[in-house]
C-alpha cells in the first residue's frame, strides 16, 4: 500500500520528456512485445498447470502420487537460469547445434533450428518454469471441489471429461485466475530471462530509462503505467465474475478414476513432460557444471550462503503468509470497501519488478530511519544506524512487499471455496473471528495454506533484484551468488549455487506436499473406487 | 405492564426491516417470545423467514427498526453486536456441519468452557436422543442427509444457548422420527430452559411444538398467535389459505345478520357487526362439511387424495362451487360419485371481500381451486 | 578500523584484493555488492547516515551520474591523484579510474582479412551487410562506445552510423558479449563487437569448446589512425558523509598498487589504469594499441543522448 | 410372460447388495419399475434410500446382485456402465446447484443439444411450473433453501430423461408448495413419459403420487407395492409401524377363527388360518378406532396433539393398554377425560409374534408407547 503511494507520488512529480520520446520510439514495439509474451504464457500456463493439476487430483494412474508433489519443482528454478541452461544446449554455440554441425557437416545457415533466444524461446522457459502456479492452486481447489456437484453434471449426461470442462474448470476458475496472475506478473515483472532473450518488453523500457537514460522518474512514471494496466485487467476479471460464487454444499471428495492402459499412459506422458523440460533437464545441465565445480561443496562459506538462503526464505514465507492470512481473512469478515481497496492494492506488489519495490522500499525505510536516528540523537545522544534500511528488516519488508500477492492471491482462491455458513456457525457458537480462523478456515484452507508457504518459500529463495539493493553488509544468498557468476556469462560457476537453490527450494516442497498429499487421503479413506468401463 | 412484559419477553422485534441488495426482504415484523416459550414462523418458500432468523442471529444487519434481547438492543440500523456475544444457538437450513470435524467434535464445538468429560457427556446424551449412538468418530460426509441434519441439530442444543434459532431442522426426516425428535426436542428445551424460535414448513410440527406460531408472507408477519386461533381464527385471508386445507366461498350477509352461501343460509354470531348486503369471503375447512346422504346440499367428486387414514375429496356442488372434504380412506367413494354434504361450522371466519386480494394465483393444481400462492418473483 | 564498501563489481572480482588489503593494513572492509544504479540510488537516501565510506563502479556513465548525484567528495591524497593519468579522473577528482576495459572489433581468423577493417565506421558499411553482431543496446558498454562516438562525429553522423550498424546485423542483438564471440567462432557473422575480457575468459576456460571458439577469432584494434579503440573504465570514489576517510583513501590507494593493478589484470583481463604497470601476458599477445583518451566524463554526459539515439536507430 | 415384464420394465434391481467401506448399506434389493410409472421409496434416515439412488444412477458401484435399465444390465460386481450413458436424471438430497451458474444456465445445463431457444423456452416453462418466474438471472446463493430446491428440481426436469431419480425434492418446501409441486411434477412426468423413483419421507407425498411404493429399512425393502396395500395390508410389522400411525396390540387366536385382544373378540377371514391358541400381534391405526360414548370399551385420554383438522388421542383402555384414536378438533375432550371406543376395522392386519421382532425401541415418546426404530447405529 505505501510503496503503491509513494511511487503514484513520484508517478506526477517528474516530467514527462522522457516518456514522449520513448512513446515515439520504443514503446509500441515494447508493448507488442510484453502483450504476446504475456498471451503465450497465458496459454502456457493454463495449458500445463490445469492439465495436470486436473490429471494429478481426478485420476490414478501409475507415478501419479510421485507426480503430484514432484510437479512443483519447476518453480524451484529461477527462470532465468532455466533460460541459460536452454540457451547453453540450445544457442548456435552449444552443443545440440554443434553436434549437428559435425554430424552433417553444416555450417551456421544450412539448417534450420528453433531460435532459443526469441520471444518464442521466452514463452516456453516462462511457461515451464511458472506452470506450478497454477497447478499448485488449480489443484488446492480441485481437491477442496464437492464430487456431488461433479456427479449432478454426469447425472446430466456430461462425460468425465464434459464435466471438467463445464463444471469443474468454471469452478475453479478463481484458481486458476490466481495461478496465471501469479504467473503473468512474474513475467511482466521478469527482466532477467527476457534481456537474456534479446526480448524487449514493458520492463526492459523500465530499465533502459533508469539506467540507460539515468532517468529514474521516468522508470517509475512506466512501472506506474503498467500497473495501471494491471489493475485494469484484475478489475476486468472481477467484474466478469460478478456475483458467481464457487463455494460447494457438502463438500465430499470426489472418488479418482482408475485409468488403465492408453489412457493411463497417456496421462503419464502428459504430466511428465513438463516436469523433464522445467526441471529435469536443466537441473542436470545445472549438476553437470557443479561437477565441473566440485571444490566449492567443500568450501564453508558457500554453506553459509545455503544457510541464508534457506533461513531467510522460511522466515519471509511464515511471515507473508501471516500477514496474507490476516487480510484475507479481514477482508472477508469485514468486507467494506477500505479493506477491499486495501487489499487489493496490497496484492499488486509482484506486478513490479523488484528493483523499482526495492527502490521505493528504500525511499520509505531511510526516512524514517532518518527520523529514529534524529530523535534518538536529540534524546539518547546516540545514533543507532540505519534500523530499518540497513538491517534485514528491510529485505524481509521488501519480499512482504513483493510476495503478499502470492499468497494473498493463493489463500483467497482458498477461501472462496469455504461456504460463508460456516463462519456462521463457528460464531454462532460464541467464537471470534480469529477463533474461527483457528478452528474452522485454517484447517479447511490447510492445502491453500501450505500451497502459499511453498510459493512464497521458494519464491524468496530465487528473489534477486531486492535482495541486491537491500541486504546488509557480507550478507549473501545463493541467488545473488548464482546471478553474479551468471551475469559475468561464468555460467559453469553459476551451476553450484543454483543447484542448491534448487535442492534447497526441494525441502520444504517435499515436506509441504507430503502434507498436502496427506489431508487429500485422510478425506478419502473411506472411498472405494469405481472402476471406469467406457 | 410494560416492565412486566420487557422481563419477560427474551426477543422482541420492533417493525424489523430487511433489505438484501435492492429487494425489501422483511418488512415490519414486530414479534416478542417469551423466555421459555418455543415460537414457530411458518410461511411459503421465499418469504423471508431465513432471513428473519439470520438478523435475529447478528449475520444480517437491518435496515429499519430493531431486535432487543432479554431487553437489551442488539440490532438496529446503526449497531449490530457480533453473533458471538449474543448467547444463540442456530440449526442452519444447510446445516453448515464443518467437514473437517467428526460428529463429536461438531457436536461439542461450541460447549467452549466446558471440561473433556462433561462434553463427551454431553455428546453421548445428545447421540442418544437423536438416535445416532456410537456415530461420534464418523465424518459429516460419511452421513445420510438426516443424520446430517440431526448432528446439526446436537450441535445447536450442546452449549444450551438462551436463544435457539431452528431453521426447518427436521426437513430432513421421515415423519416418524421428525415426529418423536420434535417432541424430544420440545422437552428438552422446556427441560434446559432454552426459548426457540423455529421456522418450519410442517404445520402439524408447528402445532405440536409452539406455544407461540406465525406466519409470514411476503416478508410479512401476517399473524402472531397461538396455533389453535391460527388454524381456526385465522385475522387474514393469506393466513386461512396457508394454515391447513380449506377454499374461500364468496357469500352475502342480510338484514338479519345471516349469510346467503353456496352452501346455504348460514349464521355466525359475528356476522351481526356486519352490514347489510355486504359481500364476504368465509372459510371452509374440509371438516366444516361432513358427508350426509340426507343432506340436500349435493356435489359430485371430482378428484380423490390417498391420504392414510383418510382420504381428501374435491367436490364439485350443483351450484358449480368446488368444495373440499374428508372420508375415511375404508369407504370407497370414486371420482363421478355424487354424494350429500351438511355444513357443521364451529367457527365462521369471515374476511370482507375487497381486503387483501389474493395475489396471482395459480390455477393449475385441480385439488386447490382457490389456487396457491406464487412465490413473489423478483 | 572497519571501512564499509557498495561496489557494483561483483564480489568474486573485488572481495580477494579486498582481504588482502585488510591483511596488510589490518583495517576492515565491509563489503555490499549489487547493481550500480540501485545502490546509487541506495546512498543517495541513506544520505547522511549512511554507513559507505566507497562506492566503486564500473562505466564512467555510471560513475559520472554518482557524480552528479552529489554522493562523492573530492579525493585529496595526491599519492592516489598521481597515479592514475588526468582523463581517468573525475571533475573535481571526485572519483578516480581504476582499470581499463577495451572494446574492440573481433573477426574471424581466417575468414576475414584484418586490411579490410578500418574502424568503427565499417560496422555501418555496405560491406558487412548482414555480417556484424553486436549486444543489446541495452547494454552500457554499447551505450558508453556510442556516447564516445557521438564526441567524436557529432550526433547526426552517429545516428547514420547507428541505423546502418542495425542493418548489417546478422541476428538478433541477444546475448552477452561472448555469445558475439561464439557466434563469430560459429560461422553466424564475421566480424562482432565485445570488451577484450570476454576473450581472455574464454581463453583460459576449462571447457574445451570454449577455448576453440577462442582460438578461431582475432582482435582488430579499429581507428588507430584517428581517436583510437573506444575504452571504459571502472572507478571508485569517496563517498560525501564518509566516516572513515583516511582508511578509505587508503584503501583507493591500495587498489591502485602494483600488486592490486596486476591481480585485476590476471584475473579479469582489464588494463590497469596506472599508467606503469606491466601488462599481462595475455594483455601483451593480443597487442599493444592506442586507447581513446576522451575525457570520461564526456561518456557519462552523452549517455542518455547515446540511448534517444540507439532507439531512433532501432537499436534494440 | 418373462418376455413381456423385460419389455415393459424400466428399471430392474436384482438382489442388489451395496458396501461403503466395511458396512453393508443396502442389502438384496429387488424391485421393478414399469415404464411410465412413479415409484416412492420411503424408509426412516440413515436406512440406505440415497445409497440406492446413487447405485442407480451408476456413481456407486455394487457389490452383488444387478441393475438392469431397460433391460439391459447397467450395474454389476464387475461393470459399471458411466452415469452419463445411463439417460438417468437426478434431484440431489443437496441440490448440488453450479453455484457459478445462473438459475437459467443451472436448469438448462443439461439440454446439451437443445438450441438457444429451445433452452429459453424450456427455462421459462419449467420456471413457471416451480413458481419462480423471472428468477432466470439470479445465482443460487440469492436463492431461499426451497426456491434453491426447486430450480434443482427444474434442472432434473429439463432435459427430459427416461429415468428420474428424486430423493427428498419437497423436503424444503412449505406443505402447500409441496402438495401442488408433487401434483405438477406427477402430470409432467405422466405427460412426458417419464419413469420416476422418488425418495420422500412425507407419506401423503408418496400416497399422492407413487404407482408404487416401498418401505425400506436398514438395506433392506421390506415390501414393494402400491401405496394402498402398503399402508392398509403391510406384509411386514415394521412397514406398519412406520407408514401412519398405529400401535401393534397382542391377541390370542382361538378355534372359531376368533381372537380375544384388550379390544375384545374380533373376526377376520384371515383368522382362520390361523392354529388354535397361537399369539399375534396386530395392527391398530386411529381411524380403526371410532369414538362412540355409547361402546363398552372405555379408556382415559393421557394425551392430545393438535394436528389442524382432528386431534389425535392416545388413550389408555382400563385394561392399560394405549390406543391412538382421532377426533375432530372442534370436539374439545381433555387429558383424563373418559370415552368410548369402538373398534371399526376394514382390514386386520394380523402378524405372528415371534415374526420380526422389532429392534430395540425407545419408549420414550409417549405418544407412540410401541416405540419408534433407532436409526441402525455404526
Ligand atoms: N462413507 C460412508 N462410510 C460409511 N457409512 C456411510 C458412508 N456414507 C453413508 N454411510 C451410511 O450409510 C447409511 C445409508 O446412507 P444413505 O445416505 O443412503 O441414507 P438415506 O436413506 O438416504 O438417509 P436420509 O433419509 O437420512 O437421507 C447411513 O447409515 C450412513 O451413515
Ligand atoms: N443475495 C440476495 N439477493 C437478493 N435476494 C435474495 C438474496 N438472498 C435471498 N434473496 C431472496 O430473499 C427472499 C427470502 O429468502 P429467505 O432465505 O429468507 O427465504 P425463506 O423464507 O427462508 O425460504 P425457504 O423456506 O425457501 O428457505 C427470497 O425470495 C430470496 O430469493
Ligand atoms: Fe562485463
Ligand atoms: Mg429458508
Ligand atoms: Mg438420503
Amino acid at each position: 500500500m505505501v510503496i503503491v503511494w509513494s511511487l503514484l507520488e513520484l508517478l506526477f512529480g517528474g516530467d514527462f520528456s522522457t516518456l514522449s520520446h520513448l512513446w515515439q520510439t520504443v514503446i509500441p514495439e515494447y508493448v507488442r512485445h510484453s502483450l504476446l509474451l504475456m498471451a503465450g504464457v497465458t496459454v502456457g500456463v493454463i495449458v500445463l498447470g490445469v492439465s495436470t493439476a486436473w490429471l494429478t487430483t481426478s485420476c490414478r494412474f501409475p507415478g501419479q502420487r510421485f507426480l503430484s508433489w514432484a510437479l512443483l519443482l519447476p518453480l524451484a528454478m529461477p527462470a532465468y537460469i532455466t533460460a541459460y541452461t536452454y540457451t547453453g544446449m540450445l544457442d548456435y554455440g552449444g552443443p545440440v547445434q554443434q553436434s549437428l554441425r559435425e554430424w552433417f557437416g553444416w555450417s551456421y545457415g544450412d539448417y534450420w533450428f528453433p531460435q532459443i533466444r526469441s520471444l518464442g524461446g521466452a514463452i516456453a522457459v516462462l511457461s515451464l518454469v511458472l506452470f506450478p502456479y497454477v497447478y499448485l492452486i488449480t489443484r488446492a481447489t480441485f481437491i477442496q471441489q464437492s464430487a456431488t456437484t461433479l456427479e449432478a453434471g454426469r447425472s446430466l449426461g456430461l462425460t468425465p471429461w464434459q464435466c471438467f470442462l463445464r463444471i469443474a474448470l468454471p469452478l475453479a476458475r478463481p484458481a486458476i485466475v490466481t495461478g496465471t496472475t501469479l504467473a503473468l506478473m512474474e513475467t511482466l515483472a521478469d527482466y532477467g530471462t527476457v534481456q537474456y532473450f534479446g526480448v524487449t518488453t514493458f520492463t526492459t523500457g523500465i530499465f533502459r530509462t533508469w539506467y540507460g537514460l539515468g532517468d529514474l522518474y521516468g522508470a517509475l512514471q512506466l512501472a506506474g503505467l503498467l500497473l495501471l494496466a494491471v489493475i485494469t485487467l484484475i478489475l476486468i476479471e472481477r467484474w466478469s465474475r460478478r456475483q458467481a460464487r464457487y463455494d460447494q454444499r457438502n463438500p465430499r471428495p470426489a472418488t479418482p478414476f482408475e485409468l488403465r492402459g492408453g489412457k493411463a499412459w497417456l496421462a503419464s506422458v502428459v504430466c511428465w513432460l513438463p516436469l523433464i523440460f522445467g526441471f529435469i533437464l536443466p537441473a542436470m545441465q545445472l549438476a553437470s557444471w557443479s561437477i565441473e565445480r566440485w571444490q566449492v561443496w567443500t568450501d564453508p562459506t558457500f554453506w553459509n550462503l545455503t544457510w541464508n538462503s534457506f533461513s531467510l526464505a522460511m522466515v519471509a514465507a511464515l511471515l507473508v503468509v501471516l500477514v496474507a492470512l490476516w487480510l484475507a481473512y479481514g477482508r472477508r469478515q469485514l468486507p467494506n470497501r477500505w479493506i477491499r481497496t486495501s487489499v487489493a492494492f496490497a496484492g499488486l506488489g509482484y506486478a513490479i519488478p523488484g528493483l523499482v519495490i526495492a527502490v521505493g522500499l528504500l525511499v520509505l525505510l531511510t526516512a524514517a530511519d532518518h527520523v529514529i536516528i534524529d530523535i534518538s540523537k536529540a534524546w539518547f545522544d546516540w545514533n543507532p544506524g540505519l534500523l530499518l534500511s540497513g538491517t534485514l528488516f528491510a529485505l524481509l519488508f521488501a519480499y512482504a512487499v513483493r510476495f503478499l500477492s502470492v499468497a494473498l492471491q493463493t489463500l483467497q482462491a482458498g477461501l472462496a471455496e469455504i461456504r460463508p455458513s460456516m463462519d456462521e456457525a463457528a460464531r454462532i457458537h460464541g467464537y471470534k473471528p480469529l477463533q474461527v480462523l483457528r478452528m474452522i478456515h485454517l484447517p479447511l484452507l490447510r492445502p491453500s495454506v501450505l500451497t502459499a508457504l511453498i510459493l512464497v518459500g521458494v519464491d524468496v529463495l530465487k528473489e534477486l533484484p531486492a535482495t541486491l539493493v537491500l541486504r546488509p553488509f557480507d550478507f549473501n544468498t545463493l541467488a545473488v551468488r548464482a546471478y553474479e557468476m551468471a551475469g559475468d556469462e561464468r555460467l559453469a560457476d553459476a551451476g553450484p549455487p543454483a543447484l542448491m537453490m534448487v535442492m534447497v527450494g526441494l525441502i520444504p516442497v517435499i515436506l509441504l506436499s507430503r502434507a498436502m498429499l496427506k489431508s487429500q487421503q485422510n478425506a478419502l479413506k473411506e472411498q472405494d473406487f469405481v472402476p471406469v468401463t467406457a | 405492564m410494560h416492565s412486566r412484559s420487557k422481563t419477560l419477553s427474551l426477543l422482541q422485534l420492533d417493525h424489523l426491516h430487511i433489505q438484501l441488495g435492492k429487494q425489501a426482504i422483511v418488512r415490519g415484523v414486530s414479534m416478542q417470545l417469551n423466555a421459555g416459550d418455543i415460537g414457530c414462523l411458518l410461511g411459503p418458500s421465499g418469504c423471508g423467514k431465513t432471513t428473519l432468523l439470520r438478523a435475529i442471529a447478528g449475520f444480517q444487519s437491518v435496515t429499519a427498526g430493531a431486535i432487543a434481547l432479554a431487553g437489551q438492543q442488539v440490532s438496529s440500523p446503526t449497531a449490530t453486536q457480533a453473533p458471538e456475544q449474543r448467547g444463540i444457538g442456530m440449526v442452519f437450513q444447510d446445516f453448515a456441519l464443518f467437514p473437517h470435524l467428526t460428529v463429536a467434535e461438531n457436536i461439542s464445538f461450541g460447549m467452549r468452557h466446558a471440561s473433556h468429560q462433561e462434553k463427551q457427556l454431553r455428546v453421548d446424551e445428545l447421540l442418544n436422543r437423536i438416535g445416532l449412538p456410537g456415530y461420534q468418530k464418523r465424518y459429516p460426509h460419511e452421513l445420510s442427509g438426516g443424520q446430517q441434519q440431526r448432528v446439526a441439530l446436537a450441535r445447536a442444543l450442546a452449549p444450551r444457548p438462551r436463544l435457539l434459532l431452528l431453521d426447518e431442522p427436521f426437513s430432513s426426516l421421515d415423519a416418524e422420527l421428525r415426529e418423536r425428535l420434535a417432541i424430544e426436542v420440545r422437552e428438552l428445551l422446556k427441560k434446559e430452559q432454552i426459548t426457540a424460535l423455529l421456522v418450519t414448513h410442517d404445520q402439524q410440527e408447528a402445532f405440536a411444538m409452539a406455544d407461540q406460531a406465525g406466519v409470514m408472507y411476503q416478508g410479512e408477519l401476517l399473524q402472531w398467535d397461538t396455533p389453535y386461533q391460527l388454524y381456526h381464527q385465522p385475522r387474514h385471508q393469506m393466513v386461512a389459505d396457508f394454515i391447513g386445507h380449506g377454499v374461500l366461498l364468496q357469500g352475502t350477509v342480510n338484514a338479519s345478520g345471516r349469510m346467503a352461501s353456496p352452501l346455504g343460509m348460514l349464521e355466525h354470531p359475528s356476522l351481526s357487526a356486519v352490514a347489510d348486503g355486504t359481500p364476504v369471503n368465509f372459510l371452509v375447512r374440509p371438516d366444516d362439511l361432513v358427508p350426509d346422504p340426507q343432506s340436500r346440499l349435493r356435489g359430485t367428486i371430482k378428484a380423490r387424495g390417498f391420504r392414510g387414514a383418510h382420504n381428501l375429496y374435491t367436490v364439485e356442488l350443483t351450484s358449480g362451487v368446488e368444495v373440499l372434504t374428508l372420508s375415511p380412506s375404508h369407504e370407497q367413494l370414486r371420482v363421478g360419485d355424487e354424494l350429500g354434504l351438511r355444513p357443521d361450522f364451529d367457527h365462521l371466519v369471515v374476511f370482507a371481500a375487497d381486503h387483501c386480494e389474493l395475489p396471482g394465483f395459480s390455477n393449475q393444481a385441480p385439488a386447490f381451486p382457490d389456487g396457491l400462492p406464487e412465490a413473489q418473483s423478483a | 578500523a572497519t571501512i564499509n564498501v557498495y561496489s557494483a563489481r561483483k564480489e568474486a572480482l573485488i572481495k580477494p584484493v579486498l582481504e588482502q588489503f585488510s591483511e596488510k593494513t589490518g583495517i576492515d572492509v565491509r563489503l555490499l555488492t549489487g547493481n550500480g544504479d540501485a545502490l546509487l540510488a541506495r546512498l543517495q537516501h541513506e544520505g547522511e547516515n549512511s554507513p559507505a565510506d566507497l562506492f566503486l563502479t564500473v562505466d564512467a556513465g555510471n560513475l559520472h551520474r554518482a557524480a552528479e548525484a552529489g554522493i562523492f567528495q573530492p579525493i585529496t591524497s595526491t599519492d592516489v591523484l598521481n597515479k592514475v593519468p588526468a582523463h581517468l579522473h573525475g571533475v573535481d577528482n571526485l572519483w578516480v579510474g581504476l582499470s581499463l576495459r577495451a572494446r574492440p572489433i573481433f573477426y574471424a581468423k581466417g575468414k576475414v582479412d584484418p586490411s579490410e577493417l578500418n574502424g568503427y565506421e565499417d560496422l555501418a558499411s555496405e560491406k558487412w551487410a548482414n555480417n556484424v553482431c553486436i549486444r543489446s543496446s541495452d547494454n552500457i558498454y554499447n551505450q558508453s562506445l556510442t556516447a564516445a562516438l557521438i564526441s567524436h562525429w557529432g550526433e547526426e553522423k552517429t545516428e547514420q552510423w547507428a541505423k546502418g550498424l542495425v542493418g548489417n546485423l546478422a541476428k538478433p542483438p541477444v546475448g552477452g558479449d561472448r555469445d558475439q564471440i561464439k557466434a563469430v567462432a560459429a560461422g553466424v557473422c564475421d566480424i562482432a563487437v565485445a570488451n577484450t575480457y570476454y576473450l581472455g575468459l574464454m581463453e583460459a576456460s576449462d571447457d574445451a569448446a570454449e577455448r576453440e571458439a577462442a582460438s578461431k577469432v582475432s582482435i582488430f584494434w579499429p581507428n588507430q589512425d584517428s581517436f583510437g579503440t573506444h575504452v571504459n573504465v571502472s572507478g571508485i570514489g569517496l563517498t560525501q558523509h564518509a566516516k572513515h576517510k583516511d582508511a578509505a583513501q587508503q584503501l583507493i590507494a591500495y587498489l591502485l598498487s602494483e600488486e592490486a593493478q596486476l591481480w585485476y589484470a590476471a584475473t579479469n583481463n582489464e588494463y590497469p589504469a596506472v599508467t606503469d604497470v606491466e601488462w599481462s601476458e595475455r594483455l601483451q599477445n593480443w597487442g599493444e594499441f592506442q586507447m581513446d583518451d576522451i575525457d570520461m566524463r564526456v561518456l557519462g554526459e552523452n549517455n542518455a543522448a547515446a540511448v534517444k539515439l540507439m532507439n531512433r536507430a532501432g537499436w534494440r
